[in-house]
């Protein structure tokens, strides 16, 4: 990949982030509600009110704010939670303690697990164990997260009682605590994901073997499955791959339902929240976040999956 | 000089139709058999049938013996063996029939890797000395290149390389020249009929080219329809042809058109 | 005064100053407690924000302030150990408890409370209350140990509402940053808060009063009932005060660790009407919409059945309700003529607006449903809190709302303006300055009920009900609050049964 | 267009028929209105009367799920009709253009957590349908632009498409008469595979308090205000998600029944 393509790439995104911020800050600034009147609850005097708006700098013009909202982040100052008076940054990285792992332990199971049934299906194409775990894949695609993560804490923790329903105890609390806290959200948030990775999976293999090099291959004396794994997989996997990249801001809106199903005291819990108390600060700056690193993953992924496929690279388009 | 090569009476089905009907013949060490016919004559279903390498579905019925192996009792894992190893392919389709994500250096030294217990070192070493003979080198070729690097002519090089690694017996080429300008069609035929003299390599050459096969072919075996109409040494065929589809063959191929002109995928053989 | 020493003797009855040492069979019981709520506080000052959340977790186990509540509502006195009241009601004498340490280390003086009621009532503040504060003239300190505040006008509640959460005295070093590291005088510690999660204090070790026998407390934010009640039956939580869902209580029956206890609290469910807008500012339509309603049911529906009948703004628990006949009973047909009296067309189109919370979405989903019937078409507009309380409650703009007040002794709301309802009555605004000027207890009482008579004759709302208050807890915990005088749960007082 | 219906088109217009028919049917009864509030029967088991048995008001359970399964499709269907009507026209657009906008926008599109784009739009324009409907909608946008984007650009490398423009064709004859009939079947197939996403995501919308507001019945609202009864009455929770998921995997099935019939019909005519 020449420079000039990744410099090209990098600039549009730059453009987009604008553009995000911009429409990110007008939508959080132009809705109903005010944030003063949530911090000072039922009893506030217009004083009060009009005392907090002058300290919280709402009395600046729109122009004004923006600037001092986006300068602020470049320089890595996230501003301070109108709701709870603490540095925005320092609330995100107490969240993201248990949202990243969540994210990274749900984009593994359903990688982990909808590669293999999809490879599996694939290999054993038109027998009643593909149409079989395509039905079951079918099935599990159509059910809605929240539910599931409803119908899986009923089974697993309410009436089998073999992981903790809710929360989340902190890594200080130890390793085991904690994941055992995060395994069924992670499977939650993972199994419509792994339906569509394996089906997606299936298809794509399907479609690699039955390329001519496959047959090259086995002329050269791969094995059936040498071929399947080895040769194959490879190729069949740069597909899925890019799909799970496409599919991370779904992953990131799943974390959302799940975390409120759960209550983990996540990022995606805390978006709502700060969505719903209008804390401002927290909204702009975790969303500019959430956007700029999914923007920031889909680079690198669209990197590695060109560095995957060389083909791609004389294909700039 | 035992046959190397003895097929008795093959016949393939596909689930809708049989393709393939009684066919027999042998082939000889250090031979090269030429099959021709026309276009769906069963040509491509016979090699696959040899490599054992028939789509799902498709039945063989038949012998085809390889030395003393009866092949068509072969287990999988003897295929495996075979292929490559004793049975080198070469494929019609060069655009295609190399894997576009791996560097041709790794497809060639697949061969090594699945047949040899050479070290990656020597893999390497050997990789880069077959490169030179099939003349990859001398056309500037690296084994780090990738297949969409390189010309259709190239590229079957690379499938040609694949297929001698391992020093086959029997040479399977399935049209792999048609694609390719004249030049390049003689330089290839002159590397494999220099290892059928130096190694007494067999070929089973399928071409519907009458010149070429005249020109390289020990034997000939004239197909149409799935069974064979004709077969026997270059010369006879040629000068005295006793089908009246033979002499058809022969006739259209005297006014030029059964050498077909380039196929529209020399639109992609241009070096990028 | 009277009331000082009898409230001297309560001091001494809720806080006993035995010490009990720590003897080896107090070490063998349990010393820490879990204790799960529906909401986390925004910050942990109480004097920023009036969010009931902040005073459940700091009300006596943070902060304290020169007087307090007891679990029954009952005025006492806490960092003030006396007081004088001049006969004209505007000079209040305090003497502070001598040897009182903030959290921070400095002493408590007049000085600080100076600091605190006069930072609640300075023009830059954004105390809840801080109108009550800036009626304060001044505040002087004869010495370290007394404080003598003045008031501008007459206030009869001004006492009371130094118990309040939004009067804690707080260290003049340390009150800015109280909102995420709260300092204040009480018997625990504010020790760590993961936001989203839970929070934990731990004993003050210096504390001035009685040493509590918990040595740490936790509070764990469990919003979903279903969670909360199976962090209960696990005995991941010991406790549950104000539980929130009363269809999952039936879980706990029969549970030999856990009992469900059922207490008080100032909950005033009612259907706020704007009465600056048309149709609401015609008295038949009020009552039309009144008895419209079948409350009775609504009851049902949204407590289980489990709830009191309101017919004006005080919850029974109120040492000053009385029980009124009901003025407007469900009769759908005396309300369509009523309608039609007032010339409110059939299909009249009307909004009702309710905030996010369980009884405010059953109960407006209910009373369209009832509205419906006597052929009013109405429109259910779910807002979020923000919203909520800026257009509804800040705004006053909305036609129809569902809202419980929570707050104890707040029917002079009914006197202030603006107020989102808009109901105006001389009369009522009458009561409530007599009110406010009298400091004998009986008068206002008597001033009290009146003012309850008026607003259930006016019906500038339509007043639902009142719900009792569940707390679940461990069998073997005594001394947690079961009533909810004022939004708090103090711990200084609980302990485990060995 | 589809000769012969195969097996999954046949199995996923069995479980859209089982709940769609009934609803519809029940919702031309009653013009969509949630049924009536009934207190002194709350809870009620199953019964002649009440087939499912009641909800914490007193309501029947099978008309509620029913008229929400209903509400949902309906929703759900507006908003893949906005969203494919405006996406095939960008995608079109897109397609003879460099049009960098509209592909930035639709990265950028792909770049925010749909869930965001409801909240900020419903708080914005306050809880109703069309919130919920234009956010369904949104998120769908950006698929529905590279879909057609891509499929429009293999129609128009056909020589037939350079012979037309030399015969004169303008972009809006040839998008109206080459492009479009040809890319017709894909966009109903993407649809039908858009309306599976879009009920999905309206129950979760309205599980999370952000759909359209009631009275009206809604299976994600139902879910969220019946969870708490997961164990006194499990029908409660249990009926309304099996009814969401059976339109999930009606429309799922339907969709790729589709496509596979397209694409034997595809194959047949050019072999």
């Amino acid at each position: 990949m020449t420079g000039m393509a990744v410099f090209r790439i990098l600039l549009e995104r730059l453009v987009l982030l604008v553009v995000a911020s911009l429409v990110i800050f007008a939508a959080m600034n132009l809705l109903p509600g005010d944030p003063a009147a949530v911090m000072l609850g039922l009893d506030a005097s217009p004083e009060s009110l009009a005392a907090l708006h002058q300290k919280l700098g709402l009395e600046s013009s729109l122009p004004a704010r923006y600037l001092h909202w986006i300068s602020a982040f470049i320089r890595g100052d996230l501003g301070q939670s109108y709701i709870y008076d603490v540095p925005v940054r320092s609330l995100i990285g107490e969240r993201l303690q248990s949202s990243l792992p969540l994210i990274l332990l749900a984009m593994l199971l359903s990688l982990g697990a909808g590669i293999p049934l999809g490879v599996i299906a694939a290999a054993k194409r038109g027998t009643l164990l593909d149409t079989g775990l395509m039905g079951f894949l079918q099935l599990f695609k159509s059910i809605p997260d929240f539910w599931l993560a409803m119908m899986m804490t009923f089974l697993f923790s309410l009436t089998l009682h073999w992981l903790p329903s809710s929360g989340f105890p902190g890594w200080h609390a130890g390793a085991l605590p904690a994941l055992r806290a995060l395994t069924l959200p992670a499977i939650a948030l993972a199994i419509p994901q792994a339906a569509i990775t394996a089906r997606f999976m299936r298809s794509s293999l399907i479609e690699t073997l039955s390329q001519d090099f496959i047959r090259t291959a086995r002329a050269q004396g791969y094995s059936r499955r040498g071929v399947l794994w080895r040769i194959a997989l490879p190729n069949a996997l740069i597909p899925v791959l890019t799909l799970a990249g496409i599919q991370l801001p779904v992953l990131v809106t799943g974390t959302i339902i799940v975390e409120s199903v759960f209550s983990l005291p996540g990022c995606g819990k805390l978006l709502l929240e700060a969505v719903n108390q209008r804390d401002i600060p927290v909204v702009q700056n975790l969303v500019m976040l959430i956007v700029a690193s999914v923007m920031v993953l889909n680079v690198l992924m669209t990197i590695f999956v060109r560095w995957l496929d060389p083909r791609l690279e004389a294909d700039p388009s | 000089m035992s046959p190397l090569l003895h097929v008795r009476n093959l016949s393939v089905q596909s689930p809708e139709r049989p393709i393939l009907h009684e066919v027999s013949f042998t082939l000889e060490p250090g031979q090269i058999l030429a099959v021709t016919g026309e276009s769906g004559s069963g040509k491509s279903t016979l090699a696959l049938s040899l490599m054992g390498l028939l789509p799902p579905g498709f039945q063989a019925h038949g012998s085809i013996r390889l030395e003393e192996t009866e092949l068509s009792t072969l287990s999988q894992q003897d295929w495996c063996r075979l292929r490559g190893k004793r049975l080198g392919m070469v494929f019609q389709e060069p655009m295609t029939a190399l894997n576009p994500t791996r560097r041709i250096g790794t497809q060639i030294g697949d061969t090594f890797r699945l047949h040899t217990t050479l070290s990656p070192r020597e893999i390497d070493t050997e990789t880069r000395t077959l490169m030179e003979q099939v003349g990859l080198s001398e056309a500037g070729v690296n084994e780090r290149a990738y297949p969409h690097q390189l010309s259709g002519g190239q590229r079957q090089r690379v499938l040609l390389a694949m297929a001698l690694a391992c020093q086959p017996e029997l040479l399977i080429a399935d049209e792999f020249t048609t694609a390719l300008d004249a030049r390049t069609q003689a330089v290839m035929m002159a590397l494999v009929t220099r290892r059928c003299e130096t190694q007494g390599m067999a070929v089973l050459m399928i071409s519907h080219d009458l010149g070429l096969v005249r020109h390289y072919a020990d034997h000939v075996l004239v197909m149409k329809d799935g069974t064979c109409v004709e077969q026997g040494p270059t010369p006879s065929v040629f000068d005295a042809p006793h089908h009246p589809y033979t002499q058809a063959l022969l006739a259209m191929s005297l006014h030029g058109a059964a050498r077909t002109p380039l196929t529209p995928l020399s639109v992609f053989t241009a070096p990028s | 005064m009277k009331t000082v020493s009898i409230l001297l003797t309560v001091l001494a009855v809720g806080f006993p100053a035995s010490h009990v040492p720590g003897t080896a069979q107090a070490a063998e019981t349990r010393d820490t407690l879990s204790i799960g709520l529906a909401i986390e506080p925004p910050g942990l000052d109480p004097t920023r924000g009036s969010s009931e959340a902040i005073g459940m977790v700091t009300y006596g186990n943070i902060y304290e302030g020169l007087m307090r509540l007891d679990e029954q509502g009952t005025l006492k006195p806490l960092l003030a150990q006396d007081w004088h009241i001049s006969p004209d009601s505007l000079t209040y004498d305090f003497t502070l408890h001598d040897g009182v340490r903030f959290h921070d280390g400095t002493p408590l003086t007049c000085d600080s409370v100076k600091f605190s009621l006069l930072r609640a009532g300075a023009a830059d503040s954004t105390n809840p209350h801080r109108a009550i504060f800036s009626q304060i003239a001044d505040i002087s300190c004869p010495d370290s140990l007394h404080v003598r505040i003045r008031l501008q006008h007459p206030y009869g509640s001004f006492l009371y509402q130094l118990a309040w959460n939004d009067a804690a005295i707080l260290s003049p070093a340390s009150a800015a940053q109280n909102i995420s590291h709260p300092v204040g005088t009480g018997p625990f510690v504010f020790s760590e808060w993961r936001r989203g999660d839970h929070l934990t204090l731990t004993r003050n070790p210096d504390y001035w009063g009685a040493r509590p026998t918990l040595r740490s407390v936790t509070f764990r934010f469990m919003p979903d009932p279903l969670s909360a009640s199976n962090a209960l039956l696990a005995g991941e939580l010991d406790a549950y005060p104000s539980f929130p869902s009363r269809e999952i209580l039936s879980r706990f029956a029969g549970n030999t660790q856990l009992q469900v206890i059922r207490g008080s609290f100032p909950f005033k469910a009612i259907l706020a009407l704007n009465n600056a807008r048309r149709p609401f500012s015609d008295f038949r339509v009020r009552q039309a919409i009144a008895q419209a309603i079948d409350r009775k049911a609504l009851i049902q529906a949204v407590a289980d059945g489990d709830g009191t009948l309101l017919q004006s703004h005080m919850a029974p628990d109120d040492p000053d309700y009385v029980a009124l006949p009901d003025r407007y009973p469900y009769d759908p047909d005396h309300a369509r003529a009523l309608l039609k009296e007032a010339g409110v067309a059939s299909g009249t189109h009307l909004t009702l607006t309710f905030p996010p919370i369980g009884y405010a979405r059953d109960s407006s989903e209910l009373i369209a449903a009832y509205l419906e019937q006597v052929g009013l078409n109405v429109t259910l507009q779910p807002v979020e809190w923000p919203t909520w309380l800026g257009q509804v409650y800040g705004q006053g703009q909305f036609d129809m709302t569902v809202i419980a007040h929570t707050e104890p002794h707040d029917i002079t709301i009914y006197d202030r303006t603006p107020v989102y309802f808009h109901y105006h009555s001389p009369v009522f605004h009458g009561l409530v300055e007599q009110y406010e000027a009298t400091a004998d207890m009986t008068r206002r009482h008597q001033l009290s009920v009146q003012m309850q008579e008026q607003l259930a004759q006016d019906e500038p709302n339509v007043f639902l009900f009142a719900i009792p208050r569940e707390t679940v807890m461990n069998r073997h915990l005594k001394g947690l609050w079961t009533n909810q005088p004022i939004a708090g749960c103090p711990v200084a007082g609980v302990s485990w049964a060995p | 267009m589809i000769e012969r219906p195969n097996r999954t088109l046949r199995a996923g217009s069995i479980l859209l028929g089982i709940v769609l028919l009934p609803a519809t049917v029940i919702t031309l009864l009653d013009g969509g209105h949630a049924p009536p509030i009934d207190v002194l029967h709350r809870y009620a088991p199953p019964s002649l009367l009440h087939p499912l048995g009641t909800d914490p008001f007193g309501r029947d359970l099978m008309v509620h799920v029913l008229t929400g399964a209903f509400n949902s499709v309906t929703i759900a269907a507006i908003a893949v009709c906005l969203a494919t009507i405006v996406g095939t026209a960008l995608g079109l657009i897109a397609a003879v253009r460099p049009a960098r906008a509209i592909m930035g926008l639709t990265d950028l599109g792909l770049a925010f957590p749909p869930v965001l784009i409801a909240a900020l739009l419903v708080t914005a324009l306050g809880a109703s349908a069309t919130g919920e409907i234009l956010a369904i909608a949104l998120f769908g946008l950006p698929a529905q632009i590279r879909i057609t984007r891509q499929a429009a650009r293999s129609i128009l490398i056909q020589d037939y498409i350079a012979a037309s423009r030399l015969a004169g064709r303008g972009p809006v004859y040839i998008m109206r008469r080459h492009v479009l009939p040809n890319i017709l079947p894909l966009l109903t197939v993407q649809a039908t595979s858009s309306l599976a996403l879009a009920i999905l995501s309206d129950a979760g919308l309205s599980y999370l308090g952000l759909g359209a507001p009631p009275p009206r019945p809604d299976l994600g609202r139902a879910l969220a205000s019946y969870q708490i009864h997961i164990f006194d009455h499990p029908l409660l929770v249990a009926i309304p998600g099996v009814t969401i998921m059976l339109l999930v995997l009606g429309f799922n099935m339907f969709g790729d029944g589709l496509r596979d019939a397209l694409d034997a019909a595809h194959e047949e005519h050019t072999p």
